[in-house]
């Protein structure tokens, strides 16, 4: 059986079978280096150059590489040529704190009810760093060493476009078909970009964090009336929040 | 009763059979239009294709050479018109006959053969 | 023997009449599909004129060869060459030939009509006798045993012309 | 209307019908064929526009979102529980094994682990709903093909499957019965006999499919050489799951990047791949992993380790701040979730790799050139869930 | 051109099949003259056992469909025992399960801290006007009878088996 | 029943049959005027055969001439619609005035 | 023959009214019984399933259930059909099928028509169903129909010819293409002189039969050969656009269809009416006929069906190929060796 | 005009066409989500069988059927395909509605692109619930609505609201 190396934050258990992973995890980070996976950063850092802005390893795990947009298919060529021919998929994150939250709390419902805004939470991307509001993520694998490069790229707000990967892997053009479609980010050299799922007349992007559930927003939540708190939940919940 | 008019009387039920089968038909549609409703809805006599409109126009052509099995098919169908009479009649003939028949198949064979070798017998 | 000529006669009358109809429809209607079914009705007409002159093998031969076979390739054809399902008005030629047609069509007629009528005039079949397949075959395979070997000849010399004009190269 | 009827689209086909295979003979305007969304070969709701020149496909393109149920969106709002118990229904037919790499991406970034009887018996329900959902296939597929004795033995014996699922989980469908560090439950009495009981019908069931259509000459005849894939195309366009290892590829997610959490390394079993990369080599590949599959279940089954189905994790799920990717090998091929966490209730982001999506993304490459009867042959063996395509 | 033995089997298949089914009966539950026992486990049905709910309004929040109505209204109730404290207790004025729209999903059965939900096998109540598919607490209570024990579990287990509070 | 009857029936068909050859354009209808014109001649054949049939019942020749007129009416139309076809696979067209075979 | 039962000869009319009346109840009834034994009994058992159980007793009611149903369902037709053609097609088809009634004989008189070129004569009028299907496809204006149509077209220039060629074989032995004729040579045949079975040509035909079937499946359009209507490519072929009756028209003359093929081949190969050891002269034959008849047209309806419910479609190409490269070369080695035999012997 | 518009047919007779309509219900092969392969066990399954009730799943087309069964999820961009092919069958004709995502948006009832139930498009007769429902819940959904066939007032049902075509 493998274990995960654990990730982020650690949460002590109590439990007895999964204190010495997690415990042997958290003491083997800061030992464990993955030589593999720093190899292959290192020869993509050789072969693109300056165009590597940020990476970021989980030894045993996965590794993170951002480059810079203008390099966007550089990437690509390099990690095929490099044996990662697999092609997983192509896809984009919106690094925005969604205004509207999931319930009614959300910041659009304080301004309706008269209450004080809060203040927009700052936006703060993932591994490997970034500027942009948005990032375009793609994952290729190497099915001889059993290895994946996730590809970052930051595209800015002005500017939703990037250069395509469909000539160097074929199975792109329904991926970022598909991101476009729900970002709006577009794909410069595509073929043929056009709606995937929703009809062509469909307003708006619905992966991005500003793109309303207006289901959500109509209807009332069942949830809200006054009740005892629960025997046990509040403090479950409290112990969580440490 | 002269053999003649058994002989047509023949063919006059194989008529009338004809007749009865579109009657027979007929009769059973019209006694259905009783019963029937009739609702027009306005997608109902739209062509039926999935679910979505007709898409594209242009008719299906298959290839001209698919079309070299239907001359084929004309050319035996001619060959057994004449192989039935032969037949029904091989025991009077004998050898001769035999012969015959078989020269006339190997000649219309050797079309096919022909059509083999020049790999026409493909569907495209 | 009065009632079957009197039936015979009336036969003979309404076969004609849809086959004339039919033929006329071939010749005028706007639609290649129709013309094609109106020409089932000819040729099944055909076939029945062949039962009343007491030819069973060579009307049977006309439903299988002419309504099976051939027709077949007709419809087929209409269909690979993009009929409409609706009206064509492109299948005509231009008034002035038509009429030109018609006119050739009808001194035809009269021509042939008098011929015919000169040579013919009232002359009646006789006691019609039924002509057997045994005796088809009696026939072909006595006189006309070199016209039959021909015959396969001349298909295959069809068949082969079909298929180089078929094949690409 | 809708996204197909853009003109553009269809004229970039054509340009891209300068491929060998198209034997064009009528400089035709050919004609387009229309097939779904309501058509029996595209199971369910998808649909394909293929031009055609006779029978012959000159162009194919699949027109998705006909299912289009807005998932990643959703997850958003939705917390940890609510998700799982919502994913199932991507690739319907193997539920449980859509929550598996879902549960497991979440338990990397908690960083918690199950205890083993929980890894046993997550293992044993993901390898019966591979049974499940290939055993379906096998059926469909014969269906596709004319054959409709097939579809109705598949139908018959997938049920034994379906019975130990739902005993064990509730759910003849839709298990929701993964935790995030272990199970929901544990297994009721008498389930792992039974359990041994379904697999072995199963496998009669395989040899019965044998006999029936994969040994059948008209199916051989109208599968083999058809819709060849060759094994850099099919990695190039991100294929997986027995679509890849029928053109040649040797790799399994079970054996190559089983990700902890599923105990596969417990079993002896294993891959099977194929030279041919055609449609008789799909179905053969997933013939043979459907009774691998049956193995692996069985030898798992006399193995269950005692002991507790949950660790401890709070009773709200907080995911902790991180990012992660767990893909495992669905019965489709190729399932992983790209999860990014904000140490909240519910996910910030959840990028869903589903394997009908890529696997069906090279239908117009491949359908070029085959005819219409050989697109049902390619379609059926490729093997997609609509909402495995369009989540 | 095709061999014989690949279809001679399948020929074989067939026909063997229909022996089989003409021999010992096909595998078919004649529904409505006889039906299929769903196992103890099968989410078929929710059940409201009244007398456990508190009205704490957790199964609604958790609800993935927001299909759970609760209105509850606070009374003061008697004391317990004798001499004891009266105790503010929720009288449940309503509870209604849409069923047209749960997804079966089984949160609220288990979120349920106080053992008022269970689940229930039952799967037959279509209706021909979608209003009736909401149930109200009557109807859920009812289902109560169909609720069957649960299952002592698998050998090597550790989990506890709970019981069904029945009337 | 008069000779004539059928006589006249196979003028009037052959005369509709040439109408219909000079006055469609239509390839396909002018191949179908033509299987007129041979049916018509194939009619008299047959009545020509019944006559002789009923005096001299050994005398087949007209059944098994209309016989021989089938075949070669398969054949040709087989040819002519093979030519059309490939005219219409050529020109998309199946107007033959437009064929100007000279033209290639 | 005895002299009572031969000297009753009706006037034509009657016996004519009386045929029709037979026929008119034997075509829907011959239907039915096809329908419910084998589409919903047999292929349920194959299937291990029960099949209809509700409609009348254990369901035997249910194809009359669905006839009286789809009597009620509208008449639509699609509004780019052409309108006379779409109507006319269904009733072409059920026309061609009664025809093909006609030559059937269930015993040496029991038959409305005992024609001289009786196989000829079937063969003959079963391409002519093809008519109605390729008006039915055009008319619907289409795609799917258009398609379907084509297919049957080019599916009748496959099997029509191994039909005809399977038959010359059993026309050859018996000397006569009358059917009854052929039921009369197999019942006196003998097997290398040994008369006791008579000759059912079965034993010398079987390269006959086994491609008669083949054709057979192929005219019926049922799988290995059922692309014109093939469900998950076309949808259903030509029938796509026709509802309610007429689409119920197909549906019954397919059964029908089915079923007189069967009788032919059981005629042509199975002895027909007669059974071996009881000379076909008999009298028994007015009512034993028609019961043996029936119980071999059963078993040869058995194997198209079973064929039917077990087998894969083919491809429209491979068809053609099986057809033209093997059923055909065949057909026409088992006429030469036939032929030999039979002037050597 | 046919005869039963006008409520004319003798009371036997009309209840022989109902009986004939209750036993003969075709229903065509329309899968569109999960509840779809329950359908399928359903209409395939030995285990199920739906066709000893008479309901006979051999169309592929709407134009031969007189029930669909919407099974599964409905979309935005499906709907109007549901509206018209729903449209293309042949009066009378009678639509179940199979599980919760049909009945009313289901599990996606916050998503941006499913229709909230398919009684929004075309009128359902008998709805059936479950996520999916299990197959024999489709059969007595079925049992439910041959009840009501049986029971059937021709002449309202043949009449009902003209459709006006536009
Ligand atoms: S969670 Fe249980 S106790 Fe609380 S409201 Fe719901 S049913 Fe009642
Ligand atoms: S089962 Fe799920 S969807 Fe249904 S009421 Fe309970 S929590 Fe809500
Ligand atoms: S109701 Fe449930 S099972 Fe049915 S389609 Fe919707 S999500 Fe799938």
């Amino acid at each position: 059986m493998r274990t995960w190396l654990s990730v982020g934050r650690v949460i002590r258990l109590s439990s007895a079978d999964t204190t010495d992973a997690t415990a042997s995890g958290a003491s083997a980070e800061e030992v464990i280096t993955d030589e593999a996976r720093e190899a292959v950063l290192a020869e993509l850092t050789a072969r693109l150059g300056d165009a590597v802005l940020g990476s970021h390893i989980r030894p045993g795990d996965d590794l993170w590489v951002r480059v810079d947009r203008s390099a966007w298919r550089d990437a690509a060529e390099a990690a095929k040529a490099m044996g990662f021919t697999f092609f997983d998929y192509v896809s984009g994150i919106d690094w925005l704190p969604s205004p509207f939250g999931r319930d009614m709390d959300a910041q659009e419902d304080l301004v309706v009810s008269g209450a004080e805004p809060k203040e927009p939470a700052p936006i703060v991307q993932g591994y490997a760093g970034g500027e942009t509001r948005f990032q375009v993520i793609a994952h290729v694998y190497n099915i001889a060493t059993a290895t994946g490069i996730h590809f970052k790229a930051d595209v800015p707000d002005g500017d939703l476009t990037l250069p395509t990967w469909t000539g160097v892997f074929a199975g792109a053009n329904w991926h970022e078909r598909e991101t476009r479609e729900m970002f709006g980010i577009s794909f410069d050299g595509h073929p043929n970009l056009i709606n995937m799922y929703l009809p062509t007349d469909f307003q708006g992007f619905p992966l991005r964090k500003d793109f309303p559930l207006l289901a959500r927003r109509v209807r009332p939540w069942p949830g809200i009336v006054d009740v005892e708190p629960m025997p046990g939940v509040a403090d479950a919940e409290e112990g969580d929040a440490e | 009763m002269t053999e003649y008019s058994d002989f047509v009387r023949q063919y006059l039920t194989v008529a009338i059979f004809a007749g009865v089968g579109v009657g027979l038909g007929a009769g059973l549609l019209g006694i259905g239009k009783i019963f029937r409703p009739t609702r027009p809805q306005e997608q109902k006599y739209l062509t039926y294709e999935s679910g979505v409109d007709p898409v594209g126009s242009g008719w299906s052509q298959s290839q001209i050479r698919y079309y070299v099995y239907a001359l084929l098919f004309v050319m035996f169908d001619v060959e057994a018109v004449f192989m039935f009479p032969w037949a029904t009649q091989l025991e009077v003939y004998g050898t001769f006959g035999l012969v015959e028949m078989l020269v006339f198949v190997a000649i219309l064979a050797l079309g096919l053969l022909y059509a083999w070798r020049k790999k026409v017998l493909q569907w495209v | 023997m009065l009632a079957l000529l009197v039936a015979q006669n009336i036969a003979f009358y309404i076969i004609a009449a849809l086959m004339v109809f039919g033929a006329l429809r071939v010749v005028t209607c706007k639609n290649l599909m129709h013309a094609a079914l109106w020409l089932v009705l000819v040729l099944a007409g055909v076939a029945a004129q062949y039962i009343l002159l007491a030819a069973e093998f060579v009307a049977i031969t006309q439903v299988l060869v002419y309504l099976g076979a051939i027709i077949v390739l007709f419809l087929f054809g209409i269909m690979l060459t993009r009929a409409k399902t609706g009206t064509d008005d492109n299948l005509d030629n231009s008034k002035g030939a038509r009429i030109g047609a018609g006119v050739i069509g009808l001194l035809l007629a009269g021509v042939m009509g008098y011929s015919l009528w000169d040579g013919f005039g009232k002359r009646e079949f006789g006691d019609l006798l039924v002509q057997r397949t045994a005796q088809v075959s009696d026939s072909i395979f006595s006189t006309y045993l070199l016209p039959f070997e021909v015959i396969s000849v001349l298909l295959l010399a069809a068949l082969i012309g079909a298929i180089v004009l078929a094949r690409r190269d | 209307m809708t996204a197909v009827s853009d003109p553009n689209q269809l004229a970039d086909l054509l340009a891209e019908a300068t491929d060998t295979r198209v034997n064009l003979d009528f400089e035709s305007e050919g004609m387009t064929l229309n097939m779904g969304p309501q058509h029996p070969a595209t199971h369910g709701t998808l649909r394909i526009v293929a031009k055609l020149d006779g029978e012959q496909v000159i162009s194919a393109e699949p027109i998705c979102g006909y299912m289009h149920r807005g998932y990643e969106k959703i997850v958003e709002v939705r917390t940890y529980p609510q998700i799982n118990a919502l994913i199932n229904r991507i690739d319907w037919l193997g539920s449980f094994a859509n929550e598996v790499p879902f549960i497991l991406a979440a338990e990397k970034l908690m960083g918690v682990e199950a205890p083993p009887r929980a890894q046993w018996i997550r293992t044993i329900l993901f390898e019966m709903s591979r049974v499940a959902n290939i055993s379906l296939f096998l059926g469909d597929f014969g269906l596709q093909l004319g054959g409709m004795t097939a579809g109705f033995y598949a139908f018959r014996d997938r049920e034994h499957v379906l019975n130990q699922i739902e005993s064990a989980t509730g759910g003849r469908f839709h298990p929701n019965f993964d935790r995030i560090g272990g199970l929901k439950d544990d297994l009721p009495k008498g389930w792992i006999s039974d359990s041994h009981v379904a697999m072995d019908k199963l496998l009669a069931f395989c040899d019965e499919m044998e006999d029936l259509l994969v040994g059948n000459e008209i199916f051989q005849s109208r599968t083999r050489g058809i819709g060849i894939i060759p094994a850099d195309i099919a990695l190039s366009y991100g294929l997986s799951g027995a679509n890849l290892r029928a053109s040649g590829v040797d790799w399994d997610l079970r054996r190559d990047g089983c990700p902890p959490g599923l105990v596969y390394d417990q079993a002896d079993w294993k891959v099977w791949t194929h030279p041919d990369g055609d449609c008789f080599a799909r179905t053969w590949v997933r013939l043979q992993e459907t009774r691998e599959a049956a193995k692996i279940v069985k030898q798992l089954l006399d193995t269950i380790p005692a002991g507790p189905v949950m660790a401890k994790v709070p009773r709200i799920i907080k995911v902790p701040e991180g990012e992660a990717y767990v893909a495992t090998e669905n019965p489709l091929g190729e399932m992983g979730y790209y999860v990014v966490s904000k140490g909240d209730l519910v996910p910030f982001r959840v990028k869903i790799r589903s394997a009908s999506f890529n696997n069906i993304s090279i239908v117009p490459w491949v359908a070029r050139g085959a005819y219409v009867p050989d697109l049902i042959s390619i379609l059926g063996s490729l093997y997609f869930i609509l909402g495995d395509i369009d989540r | 051109m095709p061999q014989v033995p690949g279809l001679i089997k399948g020929l074989g298949v067939t026909f063997g099949e229909m022996v089989k089914t003409l021999k010992s009966g096909p595998q078919t539950t004649r529904y409505p003259h006889e039906r299929e026992e769903p196992t103890a486990r099968a989410r078929g049905v929710i059940a409201l056992h009244e007398e456990n709910c508190t009205s704490c309004m957790l199964c609604a929040r958790e609800c993935p469909d927001w299909c759970i109505f609760i209105e509850a209204h606070k009374y003061v109730a008697p004391p317990r025992r004798e001499g004891g404290k009266p105790r503010q207790k929720n009288e449940l004025d309503r509870f209604d399960i849409d069923y047209s729209l749960c997804m079966y999903c089984g949160i609220c059965v288990e979120v349920c801290p106080f053992d008022a939900l269970f689940w229930s096998p039952e799967h037959e109540y279509s209706e021909i006007r979608i209003a009736d598919l909401l149930h109200d607490k009557t109807r859920l209570a009812q289902w109560m009878e169909t609720v069957p024990e649960f299952e002592p579990y698998e050998a090597g287990s550790e989990a506890k088996l709970r019981k069904v509070p029945k009337d | 029943m008069l000779v004539n009857q059928f006589l006249f029936l196979g003028a009037i068909l052959f005369c509709i049959g040439v109408y219909g050859v000079l006055a469609r354009r239509n390839a396909v209808l002018v191949l179908m005027s033509i299987e007129l014109i041979l049916n018509s001649v194939n009619i008299n054949l047959v009545a020509f055969g019944a006559m002789w049939h009923a005096t001299d019942p050994a005398n087949l020749s007209g059944q098994v001439f209309a016989l021989f007129v089938i075949a070669i009416a398969a054949a040709e139309v087989g040819v002519g619609l093979a030519i059309v076809l490939l005219i219409y696979r050529n020109r998309q067209s199946i107007d033959v005035n437009d064929v100007d075979l000279m033209k290639g | 023959m005895t002299p009572m039962l031969a000297s009753f000869a009706p006037p034509y009319w009657l016996s004519t009214l009386i045929k029709v009346l037979v026929v008119g109840a034997v075509v829907p009834t011959t239907a039915l019984i096809l329908g419910v034994v084998f589409l919903f009994k047999i292929m349920s058992w194959m299937q291990s399933r029960l099949g209809p159980q509700e409609a009348g007793p254990r369901g035997l009611l249910q194809l009359l259930a669905d006839g009286v149903k789809f009597i009620q369902k509208e008449d639509i037709a699609p509004a780019g059909a052409d309108l006379w053609v779409f109507k006319a097609a269904p009733l072409v088809v059920l026309a061609s099928t009664l025809l093909l009634y006609v030559a059937l004989p269930a015993s040496a008189h029991l038959v409305v028509d005992d024609l001289d070129v009786g196989v000829f004569y079937v063969l003959a009028i079963s391409s002519l169903s093809v008519i109605g299907v390729l008006m039915a496809g055009w008319a619907s204006a289409n795609k799917y129909s258009l398609m379907g149509a084509l297919r049957a077209a080019g599916q009748l220039i496959a099997y029509e010819l191994p039909m005809v060629l399977a038959v010359m074989g059993v026309v050859i032995q018996a000397g006569t293409m009358s059917l009854n004729g052929i039921v009369f040579a197999q019942n006196g045949g003998a097997i290398f002189g040994w008369t006791g079975i008579g000759n059912p040509y079965i034993l010398t035909q079987f390269i006959g039969f086994f491609i008669f079937i083949a054709a057979v499946q192929a005219e019926l359009t049922q799988p290995p050969f059922d692309m014109p209507v093939a469900e998950s490519e076309i949808v259903s072929g030509y029938q796509v656009e026709y509802t309610g009756f007429r689409f119920l028209i197909f549906f019954l003359a397919e059964f029908a269809t089915a079923f007189v093929f069967a009788g032919i081949a059981a005629v042509m190969f199975l002895g027909g009416w007669a059974v071996p050891w009881l000379s076909a002269n008999s009298d028994w034959y007015y009512v034993l006929g028609p019961a043996v008849l029936f119980a071999k047209v059963m078993l040869v309806a058995f194997i198209i069906f079973w064929v039917r419910f077990t087998y894969p479609r083919l491809r429209e190409d491979q068809l053609q190929s099986f057809a033209w490269k093997f059923l055909i070369p065949l057909a026409l080695v088992n006429i030469v060796a036939t032929a030999i035999l039979k002037v050597v012997f | 005009m046919g005869l039963v518009e006008s409520g004319r047919v003798p009371k036997p007779l009309s209840k022989l066409l109902n009986l004939s309509r209750k036993y003969s219900i075709w229903a065509y092969q329309w899968g569109l989500a999960c509840c779809a392969i329950e359908m399928g066990a359903a209409f395939a399954s030995p285990r199920y069988d739906v066709m000893r009730l008479g309901v006979i799943p051999f169309p592929a087309s709407p134009r031969q059927a007189d029930l669909v069964v919407i099974a599964g999820t409905v979309t935005d961009k499906l709907a109007p395909a549901v509206v018209r092919l729903y449209e293309q069958m042949p009066d009378p004709k009678y639509v179940i509605s199979m599980g919760s995502c049909a009945n009313c948006g289901g599990p996606y009832w916050d998503s941006y692109s499913v229709t909230k139930g398919v009684d929004q498009l075309i009128p359902v007769d008998v709805y059936v619930p479950g996520c999916p429902p299990r197959p024999e819940a489709l059969l007595e959904g079925v049992l439910l609505l041959q009840e009501r066939i049986a029971h059937e007032d021709m002449a309202e049902r043949w009449k009902g609201d003209p459709i006006v075509v536009s």
